[in-house]
């Protein structure tokens, strides 16, 4: 009893009914499997979504965002601190001398939300990298190693875990004593973690059990080479996609963190801090919350529109 | 199942202990750090010392070592432990009301708001997860993956204020200005704030505002794994039975599509009840979040350590409840 | 085989099962994806009487699966869709009928067995549930009734223990027994036409030889007529009437089993039977076929088979596609150079 | 929030006209004019949730709003600022030190047990006891006896200072003059207790054993309301209006201005500063605005050699455009400030600081005369209570009118804060306030200047200033101890010992379908017993 298709790559059957009625596109299965198995997967990804709108348009949007948190000088030559509310500046509406109008406090408005993106983004940038890194080191070793490891690695983050994200951010905010993004940043990052812990170390030992890493293993690959060649590149894709949302959700946080009490202080300029200071007078001057309410959900959107796109393209079993 | 779930419970242990030792720890170094608390108990005014001291010790904060900068005080969360475990004392907020008080007068508001959110969030998520699951790429999918995305990136507290202003107190008032309409809808589902005449109906807008982030959470889930399964072959074989489509849907799909839902739910739980700060804020519901949210602030370290890690045990308890809850759902899983 | 068996009685009285049961023509599937527009299946034409077995034999990906899907009218839509051809069963158009008719016809008269059961069954719900749900939804039988008949299926498909088994998920029995669960499942409201898509593929294989029985000898007491997909040669020697290869979403040559084995006469069909192990050739190298079936978005102009053809010429390169030429008696290939083909050997 | 700088403080009129027209006087009953408004009814008022409703166990304006309405002590506060007898029929002294108390009879508790000289005795006694750690205990210090009460371990339990004459009268020695006596003992923690509630303080702090005009109905409903109702028992001549007051706990006042809206309140005496203008519009027939005796202030730490100048002090003063900063930020609910003492107090004088104008000009020139400003100026404020967005306007106004650099520390809690302040770790102006616990303008002095005082947490030290609010302590009369105390608040001008800032206002809402009249004083805020209900309401 053979199989007619005896020529060509072979495909698993647990993938022949999919396979049967998709055409291939592209073969990606060639090569040696195991060494760059994503290439093809990023390569692939890559290729449809600079075809989508929903990836497109706020990939764009966030890349305006970043050039205002990196070179605000050239949006506005205004200072976003050279306020005043003596002489009637407070509070005005928008105007050609002010285009977002002026604070309550009398400053810039359109130069607080420029200069605004530097610490919201940086805060949002930093948070998501940190929590890449130390949830995606634990879960790794947890998931790598098993045993012991895993189960203390496991234990403590239940710990984090279990703790209110808000709640916990504030506990640990209320104990350090300076606020700047960094701070902030902590204290995302401490609360978290956890759940790229929780997906890196499900990946890790899903990648752990197929069949090209056993075989590597087989081979006598070393221990940091079946992590990082092997099991590293499979793992990587959802976290990836998770990190994206992560940066819209922190965005978002660093506004609600400020509104309590907790985040950025002023003379910071932060979107936050633009929605804490004028979040009562929307009855009265709707663009003072509206301006800076905008700037946040349109971070948050893009990036979690990017991370949806970003998903759609990696999982190949959504394709 | 009977010793997977002890074994569960045995875990729970660590990790209780483990998150009150880092609540102790925090709580702590706030203390060492930013001084006595209780003395801004007495304002502007200094207070005779003798009072400020024994008012400290009968706080349970007169340990020497929340002077001493990062010491973890093992002895007095000895004492904590030892209070708790041993003789149900979870100590007083600086008003000297025991936090068991508190808890059991500020819980149920927040259980029912919790449970408002999460009926909610369950109830059109899944419809509006299914709506858009079945029109994939059609108007309707874009609809709700725009209008979900746009609940999650609005800050709650905007959304919050602007639900309670324009709808609860607005559209209220013109309710309340409608003779004849009955009190539970003008002053209970449409009061401007939770009012304790309507304990229930007026945590009804409260808890769609707190779902409403949960909510795009699970319409999402529950699409996108509703597209997986619709594919999946014994999808196929169910209509190969010649079913009609809805059942196809209703029984064969959502079943195996809620799994990941519910999974979501139990970590879900927790993060309401914790999350309800800014809700229960703006409506001004007597829940936890906000005693918490104060004593954090006051440094009333016994109402922290005691209400957070009762939430880390509902959180715990949720999770092992979903764990259950998802061999039933699937019976592939089996725990042992 | 217990002696209970209101189930078939009927069937085999019936005595409009004669002719020909199912009548596929000039069948058209093309997939719509983002890589192009993919021909799944480029006029396919055949049919099925009734107590008769047809082989349709081809490689993965050849149309094989989405032909029958097409018969069942359970393609994913999108991206899949037929856009030609007529599926007659008793002579009647299904693709006119709308989608009440046509659920009315898909297990009633038409049904159709998977090939991994394991995934085709529902993971959630017990076998009993999925067996009784064919008798509640299409006879309006109750529960209890739905359950008694799941257990008669059960053990009409030799199920030890039925009466204890309905109770259990899909995932607690063995892959034969799954099978057989699935064969019961088609088998339930007594079809007429049953479509078996490789069966017996996930199967090990002294269990493949008692799925392959069992079927043989439920379809020869129903008289169904049994389209059965696979690309397993071997199979299809012990239990087909006919057989219809497939290539490239095409048939290129139909014959009553013997005839293919004897004289085949397509340069595929050839290649397939060399490929397969022979006792009686036991020592000879096995041929294998050159090179890799064509991209469905990209099918080569001229005869599908050429570039891996060793009988191809500059004619085969060429449009049009090669017709089913009638190379004997109910024998027809669609190879421009079938006489070669045939005598070379 | 408990504990803050009582914002919240009392209110009354701040000009003479307002308060002839905002205010009815019901205490003085039979004669005179007919108070407007009617009794009955039932009014729904916003708080916050209280810290404690034992009279001498909390010090913050929710706990007083209540035990305001449920006590009656030997004096109480009224309108036109001083104070009346109630319980007391005589507080007498020859010397400002000895002081003979005699009590009317026929007050009872709410339990039957009749309010005496032993009421009042035990009361105190409980309050001053060191062991006990009440919030009010401070409030005795002026009585001999305390200081034995606060050693560790103690050695009195009782106030050697107060001796009982008979069940209705009684003396209290004070330690030294003060001529604020009978003023003082208006302040809740001078509230006499009944033995009953002494032997369970728990129980009488959720249902107090009160005996004011009014009682709670049930038992303090925590973060939700404290419901009271008149009590029939109660014999005072001082009349109350509503049948019931419903005090409604919101966590915010920007919640309970959404419940005003939605009409679950009756009387809101908190809005939201950004809210103002826009209640101000709707609500024009239900507003009641005026000044309250809460004082921010700019403190100096004189410990920093940098403000020994007091043309450095004063170029900073003159430098705020006060009045700017109100309203842009502070959404005009403040008047601007020139002087240390709330214009609602006799012997306020409008003018008492001569540096409050806003004058840049002059500012920068006296800055430059003591010799210019050099680094940064870090100003500091407590976190959590919206001070970070006045203090920016405040540093901006000090960069563009004297070119000094700012930077903000607002990130203190209130208790790291005030241990900040008390361990001279302030490195710049600080900001805090004050609100008054007495009707003697004396209130706004002793504590925030004299030499070592516990709320002097500039370190100023004066020996004149301590010495004429001395005089001014043991002056024979009221009359000519204000005259002192101007002296001694004109040396705090010279010397511009704090940068006052503004004084606060209170803009009050009420629905003129249900109230007729408020009723403010300067201390107690308002007094909603005292509040008149429209007809029919």
């Amino acid at each position: 009893m053979t199989d007619v298709v005896s020529s060509g790559a072979a495909r698993t059957s647990a993938a022949g009914t999919s396979l049967d009625h998709t055409p291939p596109s592209g073969e990606v299965t060639g090569g040696e499997p195991g060494q760059q198995p994503e290439a093809g997967l990023w390569g692939d990804a890559r290729r449809q979504l600079i075809r989508k709108p929903m990836f497109v348009i706020p990939t764009i949007f966030v890349l305006i965002m970043t050039s205002l948190a990196v070179v605000p000088f050239l949006w506005t030559s205004k200072d976003p601190l050279a306020c005043t509310v003596s002489g009637g500046l407070s509070r005005n509406p928008p105007s050609a001398e002010h285009w977002f109008g002026t604070s309550i406090l009398g400053c810039d408005y359109y130069a607080q939300a420029i200069y605004g993106a530097r610490n919201s983004l940086l805060i949002a940038l930093v948070g998501a990298i940190g929590v890449v890194l130390i949830g995606g080191v634990i879960g790794m070793l947890a998931g790598f190693f098993g045993g012991w490891t895993d189960a203390i690695l496991s234990r403590v983050t239940d710990i984090f875990l279990g703790l209110p994200f808000l709640l916990g951010a504030i506990v640990f905010l209320t104990v350090l004593k300076t606020r700047n993004p960094w701070t902030i940043a902590a204290a995302l990052i401490i609360l978290g973690w956890t759940v790229i812990a929780r997906i890196m170390r499900g990946s890790v030992i899903a990648a752990k059990h197929l069949d090209y890493v056993q075989a590597a293993k087989a081979l006598g690959a070393s221990r940091s080479r079946l992590m990082f060649r092997h099991i590293l590149p499979n793992a990587v894709a959802p976290v990836v996609v998770y990190a994206t949302i992560l940066l819209g959700l922190f965005v978002s946080a660093e506004a609600t963190l400020t509104f309590l009490g907790v985040g950025l202080q002023p003379p910071s300029v932060s979107w936050g801090i633009m929605i804490t200071q004028h979040d009562g007078y929307y009855h009265e001057d709707p663009f003072l919350l509206l301006i800076p309410v905008g700037f946040v959900v349109g971070t948050v959107l893009s990036f979690i529109l990017i991370g949806d796109a970003l998903r759609d393209a990696l999982d190949p079993r959504l394709r | 199942m009977g010793r997977y779930v002890i074994r569960r419970l045995l875990q729970f242990v660590p990790t209780v202990l483990g998150a009150m030792f880092v609540l102790h720890y925090l709580t702590s170094v706030a203390i060492q750090f930013t001084g006595n608390p209780v003395r801004a108990i007495f304002g502007d005014r200094t207070p005779p010392q003798s009072v400020l001291e024994n008012l400290t010790r009968r706080l349970g904060l007169g340990d020497p070592c929340l002077e001493q900068p990062f010491n973890p005080c093992f002895s007095l969360f000895g004492k904590r432990l030892d209070a708790i475990f041993l003789h149900l004392d979870f100590g007083t907020d600086f008003n000297e009301r025991a936090v068991t008080d508190i808890v059991a007068g500020a819980l149920p508001h927040t259980a029912r708001l919790t449970l408002i959110a999460i009926l909610f969030e369950l109830v059109v998520g899944i419809i509006v997860g299914v709506l858009a699951g079945l029109r994939n790429g059609g108007f309707w999918d874009y609809l709700v993956k725009v209008s979900t995305v746009l609940l999650i990136a609005v800050p709650v507290l905007v959304l919050g204020l602007l639900v309670r202003d324009f709808v609860n107190v607005k559209f209220g008032n013109v309710l309340r200005g409608v003779d004849g309409m009955p009190e539970l809808i003008s002053r209970g589902f449409f009061a401007p704030t939770w009012s304790s005449n309507h304990p229930w109906a007026s945590l009804l807008m409260p808890g769609l505002v707190l779902g409403a982030l949960s909510l795009a959470t699970v319409a999402r889930l529950t699409r996108a794994s509703l597209l997986e399964n619709v594919r999946a072959d014994y999808v196929r074989t169910a209509r190969a039975k010649g079913l009609a489509s809805n059942r196809v849907v209703g029984v064969h799909t959502l079943r195996n599509s809620l799994i990941p839902v519910v999974t979501f739910l139990g970590t879900d739980l927790g993060a309401l009840m914790g999350g309800a700060v800014v809700t229960e804020g703006i409506f001004s519901v007597p829940g936890i979040g906000r005693q918490v949210f104060a004593a954090i602030f006051t440094g009333e370290t016994t109402v922290v350590i005691g209400i957070v890690t009762m939430l880390v045990l509902v959180y715990l308890i949720a999770s092992l409840a979903v764990d259950m809850l998802y061999a039933v759902l699937d019976p592939r899983i089996r725990y042992d | 085989m217990t002696a209970d068996v209101t189930l078939d009685v009927e069937g085999v009285a019936d005595p409009s099962r004669t002719g020909p049961a199912l009548e596929v023509t000039d069948l058209q599937v093309e997939f719509r994806t983002r890589a192009g527009l993919a021909h799944a299946v480029n006029g396919v034409t055949f049919h099925v009487d009734a107590g008769e077995t047809l082989a349709i034999l081809g490689e993965s990906g050849c149309g094989k699966s989405v032909t029958a899907q097409a018969v069942m009218g359970i393609l994913d839509s999108p991206p899949g869709f037929v856009t030609g051809g007529q599926i007659r069963y008793r002579g009647k158009d299904l693709l006119k009928m709308s989608e009440q008719q046509r659920r009315a016809v898909r297990a009633n008269q038409i049904a159709m067995i998977f090939q991994d059961a394991l995934s085709a069954l529902n993971p959630v719900f017990t076998v009993g549930f999925q067996l009784a749900e064919l008798f509640r939804k299409h006879r309006g039988m109750s529960r209890a009734e739905g359950r008694k008949r799941a257990v008669e299926l059960l053990d009409l498909v030799r199920i030890p223990a039925a009466r204890q088994r309905v109770r259990d998920f899909p995932h607690q029995f063995s892959g034969g027994m799954r099978q057989r669960v699935m064969i019961a499942m088609a088998l339930a409201l007594d079809p007429e036409v049953l479509i078996a898509d490789e069966p017996t593929t996930a199967l090990d294989v002294t269990v493949q030889a008692q799925i392959m029985s069992l079927l043989a000898e439920l379809q020869r007491e129903r008289q169904m007529g049994l389209i059965l997909i696979t690309h397993d040669m071997g199979v299809v020697a012990d239990v087909a009437d006919r057989i219809s290869v497939m290539y490239a979403g095409r048939m290129v040559e139909q014959a009553p089993v013997h005839e293919v084995y004897a004289r085949p006469s397509h340069p595929y069909t050839k290649a397939l039977l060399e490929s397969v192990p022979r006792l009686d050739q036991k020592g000879r190298q096995l041929s294998v076929i050159q090179g890799l079936p064509p991209t469905l978005t990209a099918i080569p102009p001229g005869c599908a088979f050429n570039p891996r053809c060793r009988y191809a010429r500059e004619e085969c390169r060429q449009p049009p596609v090669p017709p089913l030429y009638e190379v004997a008696d109910r024998h027809a290939s669609a190879c421009h150079f079938w006489q070669e083909v045939r005598q070379d050997d | 929030m408990r504990a803050r700088f009582p914002v919240k403080l009392a209110a009354a009129a701040a000009a003479t006209a307002l308060l002839a027209t905002a205010s009815a006087c019901a205490s003085d009953g039979g004669g005179g004019e007919e108070p407007e408004g009617t009794t009955g009814g039932t009014l729904r008022v916003f708080l916050s949730e209280p810290d404690s409703l034992m009279p001498s166990g909390a010090n913050d304006s929710e706990s007083n709003q209540v035990i305001t309405e449920i006590y009656r002590g030997l004096t109480k506060n009224v309108i036109e600022g001083g104070v009346e007898n109630i319980i007391a029929e005589s507080i007498e002294s020859e010397d400002n030190i000895t002081w003979n108390i005699q009590l009317k009879e026929g007050f009872t508790f709410t339990n039957g047990e009749p309010v005496d000289a032993d009421s009042f005795i035990r009361a105190w006694n409980y309050a001053a006891y060191g062991p006990n750690a009440q919030d009010g205990a401070g409030f005795f210090e002026r009585i001999v006896g305390f200081g034995e009460m606060q050693a560790d371990p103690p050695e009195a339990e009782e106030l050697s200072g107060v001796t009982k004459v008979d069940d209705y009268s009684f003396t209290v020695e004070l330690s030294a003059p003060f001529v604020g006596f009978p003023q003082t003992v208006a302040y809740q923690s001078f509230l006499p207790l009944a033995e009953a509630c002494l032997a369970d303080v728990d129980a009488c702090n959720e249902m107090p054993i009160s005996n004011g005009p009014y009682m709670l109905a049930s038992a303090w409903e925590h973060d939700v309301q404290v419901a009271l109702v008149k009590n029939p028992d109660y014999i005072g001549e001082d009349t109350v209006f509503a049948d019931e007051i419903i005090m409604r706990i919101f966590e915010s006042s920007d919640a309970a201005y959404a419940a005003f809206q939605g009409d679950e309140l009756d009387v809101i005496d908190q809005i939201p500063a950004e809210r103002l203008a826009e209640a101000e519009a709707q609500f024009a027939d239900g507003l009641f605005q005026t000044a309250n005796n809460s004082l921010t202030y700019l403190g100096i730490p004189f410990y920093d050699e940098r403000f020994e100048d007091v043309r450095i002090r004063q170029a900073f003063s003159l430098a705020i455009d006060r009045q700017a900063i109100i309203d842009a930020a502070l959404g005009g609910t403040q008047r601007a400030a020139s002087g240390w003492v709330s214009p609602l107090f006799e012997g306020q004088r409008d003018a008492a600081c001569t540096t409050c104008e806003y004058d840049p000009e002059r500012a920068a020139a006296l800055l430059e005369e003591a010799g210019g400003w050099e680094g940064e100026l870090t100003l500091t404020a407590n976190a959590g209570a919206d001070h970070e967005t006045w203090m920016q306007a405040l540093g901006d106004q000090l960069n563009q009118n004297l070119g000094i650099e700012y930077t903000l520390d607002v990130g203190q809690q209130f208790a790291e804060y005030l241990a900040t302040l008390e361990n001279q770790d302030a490195v710049g102006p600080f900001r805090l306030g004050w609100g008054p616990d007495y009707a003697l303008m004396e209130t706004y002095l002793t504590h925030l200047y004299a030499t070592d005082q516990s709320s002097n947490y500039g370190f100023y030290s004066n020996p004149q200033f301590d010495d004429l609010v001395a005089q001014g302590d043991s002056a024979p009369t009221e009359q000519e101890a204000i005259a002192l105390y101007q002296q001694a608040e004109d040396i705090l001008n010279e010397d511009m010992v704090t940068i006052p800032l503004w004084w606060g206002t209170q803009s009050v809402l009420y629905n003129p379908d249900v109230v007729a009249e408020l009723n403010f004083n300067p201390i107690d805020y308002e007094d909603y017993g005292l509040t008149t209900m429209a007809a029919g309401g």
